[in-house]
């Protein structure tokens, strides 16, 4: 599974560069985020789902248990969920769950407003 | 294996059989979603679809044959005026109890370390399925729903 | 209807069950072509597809059910690794002699009047398509064929 | 099944604006073709086949039953084939019975050369 990073002074930005995050692959994509966020000490992490057009409960479960993985120190949000996604996310109340944003430079209007 | 619901002989059926496996169901699914254009599905109308089916295989996949791939997996889809007719069968373990999981979403308000990470497959088909029927036909399981399209117009 | 083929129990199988009739044929084709996408054929090679299913499955409509639109047929797909095996069926006539035609060339060479304006489709079959097996089963007519792909590579 | 047409002083271009000439679109095309060549008196016809991506044995068998209509005095040529259009012909030898052009233009060019 193949990711793309970006780092800001206060978050790390990975996107997912995948069409799919289904139970083909759920465990690939667990240890490449695990390896992705233990190599940096990033304390926020925004994932860019923006390529991603369909997530099964797997995938889902795949992304709860990075953001457990991560611990209470660090910080996992969600952004760019496509119709399908944004879906799986709804019907489970997922949605409650994580911090979503429309698009992954909003989080940055938040630490310049902040 | 035999093809779920004959009964229906005037209708146009799609079929796919496949082996057990992650990548077989990932390419059936996209199979199934190409073979589905010509019926007047929405992008939320397939998005449902391929919710829906990728559990129904994969708990096929996982469960009934438990990661042994040399089960054949045969999906069945009847296109009606506003509805998809699905069958699934496979050769694999019967659900528990030999009844359908109830389909209640796993409990999510403790703490970050208790958070479910699984428990959601049942939950969805219930969701945005309908007639859903499970029985146990000798040793296949046999696996029948509905999923209402809305359509694009 | 059944299934042809029953035996290639170990593979990825595609069928489409459909009622008799030109259109059912069109979108019967178009969602074979579509559900091809995943393997590795060439556009050439799916230009033969499309002209060997097109001329079989349209030879049951208008010949074993001759234009009665309440007949069943299914057509099967076996992708291998270079070629699809196919199966088609259906409940109508029987071919003439319960034998495959000989699928010449009808002959061109007279003046304009006398050219020929049918006759072509067996004989696109017989070019095409490999390992040409017909049965009468009962009271269903069972054809089998292998169509080689060269694919992109 | 839709066509349109283009009349030059020498020759009338009749496009077919079908992806199919099939089992299903066979009478369609053969008896709009014949109102089509009936009413102008065009003595050269030329068909363009470039938005046509598939024909059959009864949409070939229907392009012969036109050129028959038409007659000896009225020639009929063939443009603009499309890969599995050009198999069919050349398969079944219908590629010799027919002039064929690459692009509808260039029955022009040979006009204008001769
Ligand atoms: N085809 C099947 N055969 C046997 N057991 C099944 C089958 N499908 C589902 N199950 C049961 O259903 C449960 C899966 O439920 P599900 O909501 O999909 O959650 P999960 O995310 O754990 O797959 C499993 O615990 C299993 O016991
Ligand atoms: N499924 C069938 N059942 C009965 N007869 C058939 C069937 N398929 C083909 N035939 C016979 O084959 C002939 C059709 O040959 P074909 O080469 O396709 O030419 P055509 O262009 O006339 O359809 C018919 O004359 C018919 O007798």
């Amino acid at each position: 599974m193949e990711f793309s990073c970006k780092e800001t002074s206060d978050v790390l930005f990975v996107k997912v560069e995948a069409e799919r995050i289904d139970a083909a692959a759920a465990i690939s994509f667990k240890e490449n985020m695990r390896d992705i966020t233990g190599k940096c000490g990033a304390s926020h992490v925004v994932l860019d789902l923006s390529e991603v057009a369909f997530i099964d409960s797997s995938g889902l479960g795949a992304i709860v248990s990075v953001m457990k993985l991560m611990g209470t120190t660090t910080r996992l949000d969600l952004a760019g969920m496509t119709p399908t996604v944004d879906k799986v996310f709804r019907l489970t109340r997922m949605d409650s769950i994580f911090t979503i944003y429309e698009h992954p430079e909003d989080v940055e209007k938040i630490y310049k407003a902040g | 294996m035999q093809i779920c619901e004959t009964n229906n002989t005037n209708k146009h059926q799609l079929h796919v059989e496949f082996p057990s496996g992650e990548m077989s169901v990932r390419q059936a699914l996209g199979q199934l979603m190409s073979v589905l254009t010509p019926y007047d599905l929405s992008e939320d109308d397939l998005g449902s679809v391929e919710i829906v089916l990728g559990e129904v295989l994969n708990n096929v996949v996982e469960h009934a044959y438990a990661e042994s791939d040399d089960g054949m997996v045969l999906m069945s889809c009847t296109p009606g005026a506003h509805v998809l007719r699905f069958c699934v069968e496979d050769e694999g373990v019967a659900l528990p109890h030999a009844e359908l999981p109830k389909g209640t979403l796993p409990c999510m308000d403790g703490p970050l370390e208790t958070l479910p990470e699984g428990g959601f497959g049942w939950y969805l088909v219930q969701n945005l399925a309908l007639d859903l029927h499970y029985r146990r036909i000798g040793r296949r399981n046999v696996l029948a729903f509905s999923i209402p399209f809305e359509g694009n117009g």
